[in-house]
């Protein structure tokens, strides 16, 4: 799959790709979007470089394990609910300071744990 | 907030090691603290249910129909603590030795959110949220099961996955079927709303549905076929986990649905359990006689009991209620000890094969002693708390004036002994064929069997405050309306 | 106090365990303890039994069960109590000596203390429960105990069997003890008897009554259960003397004792007991001159005196239980005697053959005196106790309206032949000329000869100083008829037809004896009930072994197809049971590009089915999933819709990386079962729809959606309503849900990897 | 329409145990896969069908313009939806692993040990 037409496609779209990734995840509060899907679009983009570029240079180009994402993921949306429950609140209780709030810290959690399950997925699988 | 502590401090542990150095002493620490961390709080929450009658929490502060609520009676939360035991006993297994790759690959995390599914689905109060428990439980318990070495057990694993799928589609179907029908989620709020909506024929088919779902989660008959096959071929702590715990989330699941939703309905679901749980029972025990592997005899005995857990539900007196939970209670310690005594004899002889096994009391006699009380507690040797239970059970039944199942339950104690003593002749009495591999059982695994064999006299010595307890629980089990209102009406929350 | 001492032997039993093992020489002195509680019982049967009262004393276990821990000091139980930390001294004192350097022999008199407390336990319980946990708890203690020596295969089945068959026995037990609890509302025995309900009347009298006797049948080895009695003499000796002879076995004949007042009185009860009582006491004797063991021989004819006992109880008046009570004392007496004498020769002499014994009397003398004071006693000649325990019988047969003359003739020929048993164990081995093998043989340790000679002498004491009997006795009849009568035992009462019959049994035993070589050979009684206890057990395995594979080693499909044939049964049974109660309300009008949705969808769903190739059942499923994506659009759910395209691609993708590896998808079923599979399933299909049809025809807005519409951009602040409820209203099934994708992240990777680790090793 | 959703969800559901029966390890995945879409359409049709607006609240107003769909199903639909992937992709890979381990993706192969 090495070909170069799909290298330079990568290499457009890759940071197209991110930057709808954000869009979605920013404004799925509002509009249909959210954490699950923005996180599918970053995996689609790894995944893309990793048919392009092979998967060793892809794990490099996402700077962290996506099994390490695994955990970290989880963490951000476990803290987002603690959050509350280290003010006295019942756990996921959301908090607001002003636009930005808890159920949003707690989409980028889910938004982290989608990337990390979906590339370790892809990864794993494609060096098997 | 102690409600939620059962679930999220698993979770929490199972992030901390997904982060922490994967260097197994580290985690064996990391995740024995947070066992640890899971009993603690869930003998607190044992403790305020004791004094409070139930434990009410919102998650999110969204009151009560609309948000998730978590919901502790006397009946879930002795079967957290029960979560915690198990969860301490399998941690401190795992001292004496993991296999490395299984170790390597995420062993300690799936414990402990497999920890966490389970001690979900006892709390919540939320019929989808029970749903995801489930998954969260089976998911975990698909991984853990299926890193074997040998190929039959990966296969075995392969069976177990689908069967419990189907399992999972059944509960999905009925769980929309019940939303399109009621509008509801929330299982208190859907027993207050049940009896204003007459559909007659939808509920029996949703009861059917249900029935179906944790009649297979709890390896009822004609649904018990996955359990002889998975059970025995996972290493010891891993065995006693699954046996001690997962069935009974069926069997709760079970007892909660029906007694919130199904009770004023036709007979015809519970009818139908009390003739599944004597099949259950009677197969269960006649499969385990002609078996010739500690384990999987332990698998069908295992079978076997869940039938004297269920025939409380479909009995339905207080009396009844109270001798199966007891009975459940019993059987959750004593299934869980002996799969960690299969641990020691693989330890000491390599295989749990019985025709390889032998001279375990001549060679290790207090191994042996100690082990006699988990197996004679099974058996329901008088006076240890299998004989309790089944004394408690048998009363329920008479009681109530079902003769014909309280004889089934006693030719199935009779069966059981049969099952029992030939365990214990094959397995310690018989002279060896082989030497032994290792001198004596690890401490790491002696441990925990001499806890639990402990916690089994406890149960004996303790029997009436046991009783009390699970009185009250089907005492609460059995006028809902309580758990209704303590549900509906507990904290406003917000937006209100 | 008393609870503590019946409790204490359990204890003692760690005690035992400890110094025999430790001080194996010292092992002798564990007999102190059962010697020091005899004493007391012995004082409280002396000073606090009032002539008919009991005492009771209780320790709450688990009242709200019925279970307590409440003892009754009565006669019966008393009278019991002496008699097994009496014999159990001596028990442990002469096995402390006969297994004396055996490197189990601290097991051994731990499991002898268990049962000690346990038998304890069984006859001074009041508490039904109670009772039941202590006789369990004997069994189980005799089950260890027969299986002493288990490297014997013959050792392990005989305990097994033992076992099995008392089990039975103490499941009909309980089975019992909860109903007669049901029909009376008390859970103690003295409870039930002061609650004066006659439980006689009541429907479930007949099946209460018949599992107290299956119960006690069991447990004192009556006919058709008797043969695992004679085979548990496995067990090393002193646990045959004391288990299985004096104590143990007694312990049916103590429950129907027990229970008489309360189930006793009817046709049912006297001619059941009659019955079994007789032709056990008969077909043993017979079968015990038979045998050469000589354990064997004292097994059957052990069991042809449970058989006499049962009798006497059957027969019921005041006289038949005197003679009850004083043919157990004579009985666990010289029984207990003979037992230890047939250790000791054993032990001396290498051998247990009747046939190779003869001549002891010289080397062995003190044995052998003891040996023939307890087989006078066995054959009832005056003098002796056990002739006392003869008269009183006939006596109490001569005066039964019902049947006397056959069952003085049954008797007479069955304590014939149990006096020829005793001319064989206690005489044989001694009388004659001393062959050359023997003449190693000697007097043993004195613990071993002690025993045997104080129980053979209380034998020759009680018939010549009964004053000293007399109370106890008599306050033992009193507990089952629940009238005093004293008693006056007499030696002599000049020339009855009684006398008679003893002498005629005296002098039958005698010429039996002597054509003993002859009655050997004679006509095999064996009763075929070991062939069922055998055949039974195989019948069960056999049924085992057909079961259980069925249940755990068929192919997936075939459990697969259990399971959806089970659960269409129930749905189905629900529609029809259900009895309707619901209708199909408007249906929303039908778009013609929802139709080519929905037939996309179909045929997808039909092409994956019919799939020959795995990359085209990929795309068949993946059309379905954008169909459903589709679908979801025109109802107004974009982000399910979103998602639903994301995951269907995503799925896509996994499935051609693993596919790769799969090969074809050629038909391995046969077309019939493809076509049985496809109507199963086709059925599914149908109920499926129905049920869509009958509850999808709502209005489509709940209780919940309002709420959430109106709290989600005023307190969740966010204005798309799914995703405010997916991380805030419901935020909790979030993140279970991402917890669920970690773990199958987790799976795939280890599966993976430790695939490729396996694969990497040489 | 409801008549359409039920076929179509009991079309699923029928191709979807249909294919659980076959003895391919893979065809009894996509069947897997057929059933989750059937219990998701299932769900959606039992939820109510309304042909309506999304549920999603025009900016500047506080509610969402009638009539619009109800969003709990379709969250609901949504956690199983992902669920139901990471189940699907974990027993893909098992599959995988089964069919390298036995080298056979008949699941007539796999039998419990001890079996005849």
């Amino acid at each position: 799959m090495n070909s170069l037409i799909l290298q330079v496609a990568t290499r457009v779209l890759m940071p197209l790709l991110l930057l709808f990734a954000l869009f979605m995840l920013g404004r799925g509060h509002n509009e249909p979007g959210g954490g699950f899907v923005a996180g599918l679009i970053v995996s689609a983009a790894y995944a893309l470089q990793a048919f392009a570029f092979g998967v060793a240079a892809a794990r490099r180009a996402l700077l962290v394990d996506p099994e390490r994402l695994l955990g970290v993921g989880l963490l951000v949306a476990l803290g987002s609910g603690l959050l509350a429950s280290a003010q006295g609140l019942p756990f996921l209780t959301a908090l607001w300071w002003g636009g930005l709030g808890s159920p949003a810290l707690f989409d980028v959690g889910v938004f982290l744990v989608v990337i990390g399950v979906v590339l370790t997925m892809t990864f794993t699988l494609a060096e098997a | 907030m102690t409600l939620v502590l059962p679930i999220i401090v698993p979770l929490c542990t199972a992030v901390v090691l997904l982060l922490a150095p994967a260097k197994p002493a580290q985690q064996r620490w990391i995740a024995f603290t947070g066992s640890f961390a899971q009993l603690a709080a869930a003998l607190v929450l044992f403790l305020q249910v004791q004094q409070q009658g139930y434990v009410v929490a919102q998650m999110g502060d969204w009151p009560a129909p609309f948000g998730i609520t978590l919901v502790a009676d006397v009946f879930s939360s002795m079967l957290v603590v029960a979560v915690g035991i198990v969860g301490m006993a399998a941690c401190a297994a795992s001292f004496g030795g993991v296999d490395p790759r299984r170790e390597a690959y995420g062993y300690h995390p799936l414990l402990q959110i497999l920890f966490m599914g389970v001690a979900g689905a006892f709390l919540t109060g939320d019929l989808f949220n029970l749903y995801v428990f489930f998954e969260i439980m089976l998911m975990a318990s698909f991984v853990l099961m299926a890193l074997h070495r040998t190929n039959d057990q990966v296969a075995a694993a392969f069976n177990y996955v689908t069967i419990n799928l189907l399992a999972s589609a059944v509960f999905l179907t009925g769980l929309g079927l019940l939303y399109g029908s009621a509008g509801t989620l929330n299982m208190a709020d859907l027993a207050a709303v049940w009896p204003s909506r007459h559909e007659p024929g939808l509920d029996l088919v949703l009861a059917m549905l249900f029935l179906t779902a944790f009649g297979i989660k709890a390896a009822l008959f004609p649904f018990l076929f996955w359990l002889p096959a998975s059970y025995p071929l996972p290493p010891a702590p891993i065995g006693a986990v699954f046996a001690g715990l997962l069935t009974k989330v069926g069997i709760y699941a079970l007892i909660r649905v029906f007694s919130l939703l199904f009770r004023d309905g036709s007979p015809w679901p519970l009818t139908l359990l009390l003739w599944m749980s004597i099949a259950t029972m009677l197969l269960g025990l006649i499969g385990a006689l002609s078996q010739r592997d500690f384990r999987r005899v332990l698998a069908f005995n295992l079978i076997g009991h869940i039938g004297y857990t269920t025939i409380g539900l479909s009995i339905g007196t207080s009396a009844a209620m109270a001798g199966s939970l007891l009975y459940l209670a019993h059987h959750i310690l004593v299934i869980t000890t002996l799969f960690f005594v299969s641990g020691i004899l693989l330890q000491l002889r390599r295989t749990t094969d019985l025709a390889a096994l032998g001279s375990l009391y001549r060679d290790h006699p207090w191994t042996g002693v100690i082990a006699l009380i988990p197996m004679f507690s099974l058996a329901g040797l008088p006076p240890l708390s299998g004989f309790i239970g089944k004394l408690a059970v048998l009363r329920g039944t008479f009681g109530a004036g079902f003769y014909v199942t309280g004889a089934v339950v006693l030719v199935v104690g009779l069966l059981t002994i049969v099952s029992i003593a030939r365990l214990w002749d094959e397995a310690f009495w018989k002279p060896a064929t082989k030497p032994a591999v290792a001198p004596t059982p690890s401490r790491p695994l002696m441990v925990p069997v001499v806890a639990l064999s402990l916690l089994i006299v406890g149960m004996t010595v303790g029997a009436e405050p046991l009783f009390r307890m699970t009185t009250r629980a089907a005492d609460q089990l059995l006028a809902p309306q309580d758990y209704i209102r303590a549900v509906l009406d507990s904290g406003l929350g917000r937006g209100r | 106090m008393i609870p503590l001492l019946v409790l204490s032997p359990f204890v003692f039993a760690l005690v035992a365990a400890l110094v025999a093992g430790r001080w194996p020489t010292r092992a002798r002195w564990l007999a102190v303890w059962p010697a020091l509680l005899a004493v007391v019982f012995e004082h409280e049967l002396r000073t606090r039994v009032a002539v008919e009262g009991t005492q009771v004393v209780s320790l709450a276990w688990a009242p709200s069960l019925g279970l307590t821990l409440q003892f009754t000091l009565d006669g019966l139980g008393l009278l019991f109590a002496l008699m097994i930390t009496i014999i159990g001294a001596l028990i442990v004192l002469f096995a402390s000596a006969y297994l004396k350097g055996h490197p189990h022999l601290a097991r051994l008199l731990a499991w002898l203390f268990v049962f000690m407390g346990a038998m304890l336990g069984v006859v001074l319980s009041d508490n039904l429960f109670a009772l039941f946990v202590f006789w369990e708890l004997t069994g189980f203690a005799s089950f260890m105990l027969i299986g002493f020596e288990h490297d014997t295969p013959a050792a392990r089945a005989a305990a097994m069997q033992a076992l099995l068959v008392t089990a039975a026995g103490g499941i009909a037990l309980l089975g019992g003890t909860v109903l007669l609890a049901q029909i009376t509302g008390e859970t103690t025995v003295s409870g039930v008897i002061r609650s004066g309900i006659d439980v006689t009347a009541h429907p479930t009298y007949l099946a209460c009554t018949l599992l107290f006797l299956l119960a006690a049948f069991t447990k004192s080895a009556q006919v058709p259960f008797h043969f695992w009695l004679p085979n548990a003499m496995a067990a090393p000796t002193p646990v045959s003397a004391y288990l299985h002879s004096a104590t143990m076995v007694k312990a049916g004949v103590y429950l129907i004792a027990r229970m008489m007042p309360i189930l006793g009185g009817t046709t049912l009860w006297s001619t059941t007991l009659l019955v079994v009582g007789g032709i056990t006491m008969v077909g043993a004797a017979w079968r015990s001159v038979q045998e050469t063991d000589l354990k064997r021989v004292l097994a059957f004819s052990t069991v042809s005196a449970l058989g006499s006992l049962v009798l006497m109880i059957g027969i019921g008046t005041p006289g038949a239980i005197v003679a009850a009570v004083v043919y157990m004392i004579a009985h666990a007496a010289y029984k207990g005697t003979l037992f230890m004498v047939a250790g000791a020769i054993d032990h001396e002499a290498g051998t247990r053959d009747v046939t190779q014994l003869a001549g002891l009397r010289t080397v062995m003398p003190r044995t052998a005196l003891a040996a023939a004071l307890a087989a006078a006693s066995m054959m009832g000649v005056p003098l002796f106790f056990g002739f006392f325990g003869k008269e009183l019988f006939y006596e109490a047969e001569w005066q039964y309206a019902g049947a006397a003359g056959l069952l003085l003739a049954i008797s007479v020929a069955a304590n014939a032949l149990s006096g020829m048993a005793g001319l064989v164990t206690g005489v044989g081995p001694f009388t004659g000329a001393r062959p050359s093998r023997f003449d190693a043989a000697h007097e043993p340790a004195w613990p071993m000869w002690f025993g045997p000679l104080f129980l053979a002498l209380a034998g020759v004491v009680f018939a010549l100083v009964p004053g000293i009997v007399n109370t106890p006795i008599a306050l033992a009849a009193a507990s089952v008829t629940g009238a005093f009568t004293p008693v006056a035992l007499v030696l002599w009462h000049g020339f009855t037809p009684v006398l008679g019959l003893s002498v005629l049994t005296l002098a039958l035993a005698g010429g039996l004896y002597t054509q003993r070589a002859v009655l050997r050979k004679g006509l095999p009684g064996s009763v075929g009930s070991e062939r069922v206890y055998v055949v039974t057990l195989r019948l069960l395995d056999a049924v085992s072994a057909f079961v259980a594979p069925a249940l755990y080693s068929r192919s997936l499909r075939s459990y697969v197809l259990v399971l959806i044939v089970t659960t269409a049964f129930l749905i189905s049974s629900g529609l029809f049971l259900g009895g309707g109660g619901w209708s199909i309300e408007a249906l929303t009008p039908l778009r013609a590009y929802e139709m080519v949705i929905a037939l996309v969808i179909c045929a997808g769903a039909v092409m994956a089915a019919r799939a020959t190739s795995s990359m085209r059942a990929v795309l068949a499923l993946g059309a379905v999933g954008y169909g459903v994506a589709l679908l979801f659009v025109t109802y107004g759910a974009p982000d399910l819709a979103m998602t639903q395209f994301s995951v269907e691609t995503l799925t896509a993708v996994i499935f051609v990386l693993v596919f790769r590896m799969f090969g074809s998808f050629a038909h391995l079923s046969s077309r019939l079962i493809r076509m049985r599979d496809a109507i199963v399933a086709g059925v599914v299909g149908v109920v499926v729809g129905t049920l869509v049809l009958l509850v999808g025809t709502g209005d489509g807005t709940s209780r919940l959606s309002h709420y959430f519409a109106e709290m989600s951009a005023t307190v969740g602040h966010g204005r798309n309503i799914v995703n405010v409820i997916l991380v805030d209203f419901r935020g909790f099934d979030t993140m279970g849900e991402i917890t669920v994708l970690v773990v199958a992240a987790i799976g795939v990777h280890a599966l993976l990897r430790i695939g490729a680790d396996e694969r990497g090793r040489p | 329409m409801e008549l359409v959703f039920a076929i179509v969800s009991g079309v699923l559901y029928a191709t979807g145990l249909y294919l659980m029966l076959r003895r391919r390890l893979a065809q009894i995945i996509i069947g897997l896969g057929l059933l989750s879409n059937g219990t998701n359409i299932l769900i959606f049709a039992a939820g109510g069908l309304t042909r309506s607006n999304p549920p999603v609240i025009p900016p500047g107003e506080l509610e969402p313009i009638a009539p619009y769909a109800d969003p709990v199903p379709q969250a609901l639909i949504l956690t199983a939806i992902v669920i139901g992937f990471g189940v699907l992709a974990f027993t893909l890979v098992l599959a995988h692993r089964v069919h390298q381990s036995l080298g056979s993706d008949d699941v007539d192969d796999i039998r419990s040990e001890g079996s005849a």
